[in-house]
C-alpha cells in the first residue's frame, strides 16, 4: 500500500478567482473562523515573545510565524479527548489550538513557578501537558519518531482507539531516527501520522543540502506506508490531508506520513539572524506565503470573515497577550528547592536520586 | 529449593512476570521463534504472542525509542540488546530521552522500562562481544543500572527492575550465564534495588567487585585464605546507580582496607567511583590506599585466547593484589 | 536521477533453453572460469571452517555459502589496484577473490599468530587488508555504511579515481546510519557503491520482519541514487549489475545502490540452529538457488566448463584447504606482550595507552 | 601580544590549521554561511570553499561516520557536534568505532580526526544545552579528550589535536566561550595532550578542576587567600585521558589535601578518578579526606535561573568546602 496523493498549489486560499469552497467532511465555516482567530492570537502572542527576548525576559524562542495554518488544521482534523500529540519547539500554534492559555505560554518562556508543561525545567514547549496528552521530552531533534510510533503501539496493543501526531521538522527527517521509526510503522501497521511542517531549512542548512529529493512525503514508499505532499499554508487542503492520515489511522490501514509545505518566517530563533544565510529576494519572496493574510483573504472572499469580525479578533488577541504578559511578569520563578525531586520515584524508605 | 544456571533465573523470571502482568511485553532482535541468541525467551513466543514476544528490525535506537514510547503510554516493555556492544546506537533514546523522561516533564510522564543487556567477556568474543558498557549508565541520574551475580540476585532483582516506575539498564554477564548456577525459588521475593550484599564475611581486607568478578573474587578470598590465611570481606554491589556506600563503607570500616575489582577498564570508571566514595567518606579508617585490580588500558578485549586470558583479571591476579594489599 | 533497473528471474543462470550467453564488456569465459574457480575454493573452505567450529578449533564463523556468486561477482566489476572494500562478516568469499590465500583465511579463524588483518585482535573478517584496501572496523551492523561514504567522499575531495564498494545485509539496511548515509551520498554524489546481499534473514528476523517492503532496492529513491536490483545467484547479471553502478561512480554520477538476491544456505553463524526458525521446505527450497551447481551448469551449458577441468578445480580446492589446515593448525598464537601495544600512536616520549 | 576570547581563540586556530594543511576539512549542522551557531568558523566558507566547510544534513551519527572514513582515507577532518547534548546519536561511531580502529586493525588504518564540542552549563541551556558528556570519552581507549580552559591552552591543544594522529573529542565550555579572554599569540606553538598545568601556586590545599570550574577555582583560592590565608595550588587537568597523575600526585605530595571541582555529576566521573588516583597512588601524603565539589546528582540542569543557579558550583561554594578541608 503505497499510495502518494499529492495536493498542488495553487491551492483553494491562493486562487483569487470567485470559485465555490467546497469545504471537506467536518470542516464548517464556524470551525474556520475559530482556527482563524487562534491564529491571530498565535501572531500576536509570538510577536510579544520575541520582544520579551529582546527586553531580556525572555531566554529564547523558537517562532512558529509561517506555520500557524498547518498546525491549526492539523490540531482540527485530530480529537484531542483522545488523541496524542507529540510535539517540538516549533508548535506555539498547535499548542494554543489545544487549549493552553497565553497566560500558560509565557510561563513557559519566563520560566515562573507553576509552568504546567516542566515546572520550567525545560525549554518553552518541552515536557508534558496535564490537559492534553501533548508532550516533548527533549530537544533532540528526531527522536520524539520512534517514540511515538511506540506510543501509537501501545495504543493498537490496548485496542484503545487514539491517534497520535508526530510532528517533526525538514532537519529532522535527515535522522536515522526518522528511518528506523517509520520503517517500524511500516511493518506493523501502528496508528500514527507523523507530520512533518517542511519550511525548507534547518536553522541555516536549505533543503537542498539536506536532502537530495524534491519530496519528503515521496519517501513513504519506502515504508510501505501513504505520502501525502500539502500546502501548508492553505487551511483547508492541510486539514483534508491530515484527516486523511487520521482516517486511515483509525481504521487500521497503520501510518502516514504528511509533508507540510511551509515557510519560517522568521530566523530559527532568537539567537539567529537569518541574513546570514538567506538572500533578500528568498526572505522578500517567503512573505508572500504568510498563511495570515492568506487565510483571511480566503475567507472575506467566500464570506465566511468580515472586516470588522476581523478587526474583532485581532483586538481581542492583543488584549489577551496584554493581560497575560502583565501577569506573568509579575509571576516568581519556582523555589529552588524543587529542583532536587522528582530524578526517580521517591519509593518508601526515601527518594534516591541516583 | 530449585538449583538453576543464572540463564535460567533470567528466563524463568521473564516468565513469571510475563504471566503476571499483561502490560509487560518483550521486543528485541531474534527474541521470537529463535528465543533470543542466549535463549533467554525459549518458548516464549509459543506461550505469550508475537505481539508480546516480538521480533524488531535490526535498529537498536528505535528498540528503545519505542520502547519508551510504549512505556509513557501505560505499557512496561523489557526490551534486549543483544549484546552490550550494540548498545551504542540507543545511547540517545536511553541516556539522553529515557533518563530524563520523569525529571523533565515534573513528573507529569514516567517511563516504566527494563533494557537487558548481555555484557562482558572471557568468552572469545573480541573487540565486539565482549565489552562492559556500565559506565555512562551508572553516571547518568534517572537511571538504575543493576549488574547481579548470581541466579538469585538475577531473580530477585530482575522482578524488581521490572516492577519499578522507572527505566532500568540490567546488566547480565554472558559468562556467568552458564557457569554460574545456585538457589533461585519459584517463590515471589524481590531484592532491593541499590543495596549491595556482604558475600563472604572477613576481617582483613574489603573487596568490592561486581558481576563475574564477584565469582573470581570470592575463589581468590578462599586461596588466599588457605595460603595465607587472609581474610577477605566480599561486597557484591549488584547494583552500579545508585551505588551502596553504606555497605561499602561499613565494611571497610571494620577492615581498613579496600580493594575493588572490575573487569572493565579502570579509568573514570565504576571502581573510580567506589574509590572516590571511600577516600572521602571512609578516609579515617583507612590503613593502607585505596587499591584496584583493573584490566589494562586497552579496547576489550582481544579475541586471541591467550591475549584475551592475559587481560581478564583472574582469581590468581586477584590473590596476588590481596596478598600486595594485605603487606602495605 | 532515479533509475530502478530491475534484472528479474529468470536470468540466463536459470534458463535451461540453449540460447546464446552474451557476456557483458570486461567479461570473458576465461575470467568467468576463474571465478567459478574461486567459488569452489570458498565452498570447500567454507566447510572446513564450519568443521573445524565443530572440532573447537574456530570459535565462531559466519558462512558465505549462497553468497559466492554475488561476491566473485562483484569484485570481478571492480578494479582491486584502486577501489576499496568496506566488507562485513560474511565476505569470504570475496576476501578469497581478492588474493587472500586460505593459510591467511584460516588463521583468522584460529586466531593464530602474524593473522593478516588484526592481528587477531578481531573475529575473522575484521581489520585491514595489508594488500589491498579492504577493511571492516567492527562487527556492529551497518557503521561500514556513513565509514564508506566518507571513504568515497575523501576520494571525490582528493580527485582519486578510486570506487567504494560497501558491503552490507537486509538488517543492516533497517539502521539509521543506512538511512544517514544513503542520504548524505545522494546530495554530494560521492563514489560509493552501497552492496546489499539480501539473503531474507537476519540472524533468524526473516525480511517481512525487518521492513514492509518488497524491494531494498527501490528505496534509492528515496536519496536520489540509482537502484538495481538483481539475481545474486547468476554471476553475469550480478556482474552486469555493478559495472553500471561502479561505471556510474567513476564518471561522477554518484552513488548506487544494488540489492544482489541471495540465499544463506547455512544458519547464521556456527552458534545459530536455523531450524528453529526456517520451516523445512523454505530450507529446502533454498537449495535450488545454491550458486556453485548454479553457476557450473550454466558455464557448461554454454561450453566454458568441461568436467574435467570441474574436477580439477575441486580436486585443487580440497588439496589447497588440507595443505592450509595443516599449516595453520600448527601455528602459535600471538605472543601475549603484543596486546598492549597500539591503542594510540607511540609517540615521542613514550607511548601512552590512557 | 594577542588578547583574545577563548571562541576567538578556537575560530584563529581553526582558520590557522586550515591554511596549513589542505587535509583538514571541517564539517557540521550550519558551519558555513551560518558561520556555526557560536560563530567559530565565520567567514571560513568564504576562503576556504564549501567543500572544506561543509554543511552537514541533520544527522550526528553520520557527521562522526563520515568523518571517519574521511580520516581513514588521507584527510584529516575537524568534525563539529552543534551542542554537547546531541553527541549521543554519534556514540557508536565515535567510542564504538573511531576509538578502536587503531587497536582492531593492528595499525593498518588510523584515524586522525577531531571532534569539536560546545559544552557545559550556566547559559540559561536547561536540560538540552547545558550538558557536560565528557565521562564516557574519558573512559575509552583509544580517544584523546581535551578540555581547555583557557585562549592560550585552547589554541595550543587544539592545534596538537588536529595534529594528533588519533580521534581526539575538543571539548569548549559554552560559558567561557566569550566570558574568558587573554593571551593566545599566533606563533606556532602547541600544548602537550595528557600534561596538566599548575595555574596557582600553593602550599596548603590541591585544587584540580577543568573548563569554567578552573575560573570559578581561581576565584575561590583568591578569596579564601584574602579572607583565610589559605594557599591553594589549582591543577588546571586541560586533558581528561589520558589523566596527568604525575602531576596531580606532586601537588598533593606537596599540600597533603585535595579537593576536586566538577561541573558534571559526580558519580562515576572524571571526579571520581582524580580521587582514585590520589587515594591509591597519593594516599601516604594525605593528611585529609579527598574532597568534591560537584552538583547534586539531577539531570543537569534546569531552565529556571534561581535553580541554575543553585545547579552550579559557584566560587562561594568551593570557597566555602576550600575552608572545610582545610580544617579537617
Ligand atoms: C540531534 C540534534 N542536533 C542538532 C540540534 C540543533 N538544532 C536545533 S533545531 C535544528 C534545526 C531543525 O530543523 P528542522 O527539523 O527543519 O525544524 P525547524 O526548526 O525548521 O522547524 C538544529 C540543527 C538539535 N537540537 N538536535
Ligand atoms: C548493531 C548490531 N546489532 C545486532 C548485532 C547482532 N547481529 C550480528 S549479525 C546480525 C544479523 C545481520 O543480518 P544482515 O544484515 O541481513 O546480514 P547477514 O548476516 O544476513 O548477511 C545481528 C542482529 C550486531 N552485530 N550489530
Ligand atoms: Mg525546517
Ligand atoms: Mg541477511
Amino acid at each position: 500500500m503505497q499510495t502518494i496523493i499529492r495536493v498542488m498549489r495553487p491551492s483553494p486560499s491562493h486562487t483569487t478567482a470567485e470559485q465555490e469552497l467546497l469545504l471537506p467532511d467536518g470542516l464548517t465555516p464556524e470551525r474556520l473562523l475559530d482556527a482563524y482567530k487562534t491564529m491571530c492570537l498565535s501572531r500576536a502572542l509570538d510577536i510579544r515573545i520575541w520582544t520579551l527576548n529582546r527586553q531580556g525576559k525572555a531566554a529564547i524562542a523558537a517562532s512558529a510565524q509561517g506555520h500557524e495554518a498547518a498546525q491549526v488544521a492539523t490540531v482540527m482534523a485530530t480529537d484531542p479527548t483522545r488523541d496524542r500529540y507529540l510535539i517540538y519547539y516549533r508548535q506555539l500554534t498547535a499548542t494554543l489550538m489545544l487549549g493552553t492559555t497565553p497566560t500558560e505560554m509565557l510561563m513557559q518562556f519566563l520560566a515562573k513557578d507553576g509552568e504546567i508543561l516542566s515546572g520550567a525545567r525545560q525549554f518553552p514547549l518541552h515536557g508534558a501537558h496535564p490537559r492534553v496528552d501533548l508532550f516533548s521530552f527533549s530537544n533532540v531533534v528526531g527522536t520524539q519518531l520512534p517514540q511515538a510510533v511506540g506510543v501509537a503501539l501501545a495504543d493498537k496493543m490496548k485496542g484503545r482507539d487514539a491517534v497520535t501526531i508526530s510532528f517533526f521538522g525538514d532537519g529532522a527527517a535527515s535522522q536515522g531516527d526518522c528511518h528506523e521509526a517509520m520503517n517500524f510503522a511500516g511493518i506493523h501497521k501502528v496508528p500514527v501520522v507523523f507530520l512533518c511542517e517542511n519550511n525548507r531549512y534547518a536553522i541555516s542548512v536549505p533543503l537542498e543540502q539536506q536532502m537530495p529529493v524534491e519530496s519528503i512525503a515521496a519517501r513513504a514508499s519506502s515504508y510501505g506506508i501513504a505520502g501525502i505532499e500539502v500546502d501548508g499554508t492553505d487551511v483547508v487542503s492541510a486539514y483534508e490531508a491530515v484527516s486523511t492520515a487520521v482516517d486511515r489511522a483509525r481504521s487500521g490501514s497503520g501510518a502516514t506520513l504528511v509533508e507540510m509545505r511551509v515557510e519560517r518566517l522568521l530566523p530559527h530563533t532568537t539567537d539567529d539572524d537569518h541574513t546570514r544565510y538567506r538572500s533578500q529576494e528568498d526572505i522578500e519572496r517567503m512573505r508572500d506565503l504568510d498563511p495570515l493574510p492568506i487565510t483571511e483573504m480566503m475567507l472575506k472572499r467566500h464570506g465566511i470573515l468580515d472586516e470588522a469580525t476581523d478587526a474583532g479578533f485581532k483586538e481581542w488577541a492583543r488584549r489577551l497577550v496584554d493581560n497575560a504578559t502583565d501577569e506573568v511578569e509579575n509571576m516568581p520563578f519556582p523555589p529552588v528547592g524543587e529542583m532536587y525531586s522528582g530524578v526517580l520515584e521517591e519509593v518508601s524508605g526515601g527518594t534516591s536520586n541516583g | 529449593m530449585a538449583e538453576m544456571t543464572l540463564i535460567e533465573a533470567v528466563r524463568e523470571t521473564l516468565r513469571g512476570e510475563m504471566r503476571r502482568d499483561p502490560d509487560i511485553f518483550m521486543m528485541g532482535e531474534d527474541i521470537g521463534p529463535r528465543g533470543g541468541v542466549f535463549l533467554a525467551s525459549e518458548g516464549f513466543v509459543e506461550e505469550f504472542g508475537a505481539e508480546r514476544v516480538m521480533n524488531t528490525p535490526l535498529a537498536e535506537s528505535s528498540i528503545i525509542g519505542i520502547a519508551l514510547g510504549a512505556a509513557v503510554n501505560g505499557m512496561r516493555p523489557v526490551a534486549e540488546i543483544q549484546f552490550a556492544d550494540f548498545v551504542w546506537p540507543a545511547i540517545n533514546q536511553l541516556v539522553g530521552e529515557a533518563a530524563r523522561v520523569r525529571y523533565g516533564t515534573n513528573g507529569g510522564k514516567i517511563a516504566p522500562m527494563t533494557v537487558r543487556v548481555p555484557y562482558g567477556g572471557g568468552v572469545r568474543g573480541g573487540l565486539y562481544h565482549s565489552q562492559s558498557i556500565e559506565v555512562l549508565f551508572a553516571h547518568t541520574p534517572g537511571l538504575q543500572v543493576i549488574a547481579p551475580a548470581t541466579p538469585w540476585d538475577a531473580r530477585g532483582l530482575l522482578r524488581s527492575a521490572i516492577r519499578s516506575n522507572d527505566p532500568t539498564v540490567f546488566l547480565e554477564h554472558k559468562r556467568t550465564y552458564r557457569l554460574v548456577r545456585g538457589e533461585a525459588p519459584d517463590e515471589e521475593y524481590t531484592e532491593p534495588i541499590g543495596k549491595a550484599d556482604v558475600k563472604r564475611a572477613g576481617k582483613d581486607i574489603s573487596l568490592i567487585a561486581y558481576g563475574l568478578m564477584l565469582h573470581y573474587s570470592l575463589q581468590a578470598a578462599e586461596i588466599v585464605s588457605q595460603s595465607d590465611g587472609i581474610e577477605t570481606e566480599v561486597v557484591d554491589l549488584r547494583t552500579l546507580r545508585p551505588i551502596d556506600s553504606e555497605t561499602i563503607l561499613d565494611s571497610v570500616s571494620r577492615t581498613g582496607r579496600a580493594l575493588i575489582v572490575q573487569e572493565d577498564t579502570g579509568a573514570v570508571s565504576v571502581s573510580s567511583e567506589v574509590s572516590a566514595i571511600i577516600a572521602s567518606e571512609g578516609f579515617f579508617d583507612l590503613d593502607a590506599p585505596v587499591m584496584r585490580v583493573t584490566p589494562p588500558e586497552i579496547p576489550p578485549m582481544p579475541f586471541s585466547p591467550l591475549q584475551e586470558a592475559e587481560y581478564m583479571p583472574s582469581p590468581d591476579k586477584i590473590a596476588a593484589a590481596i596478598r600486595r594489599l594485605a603487606e602495605v
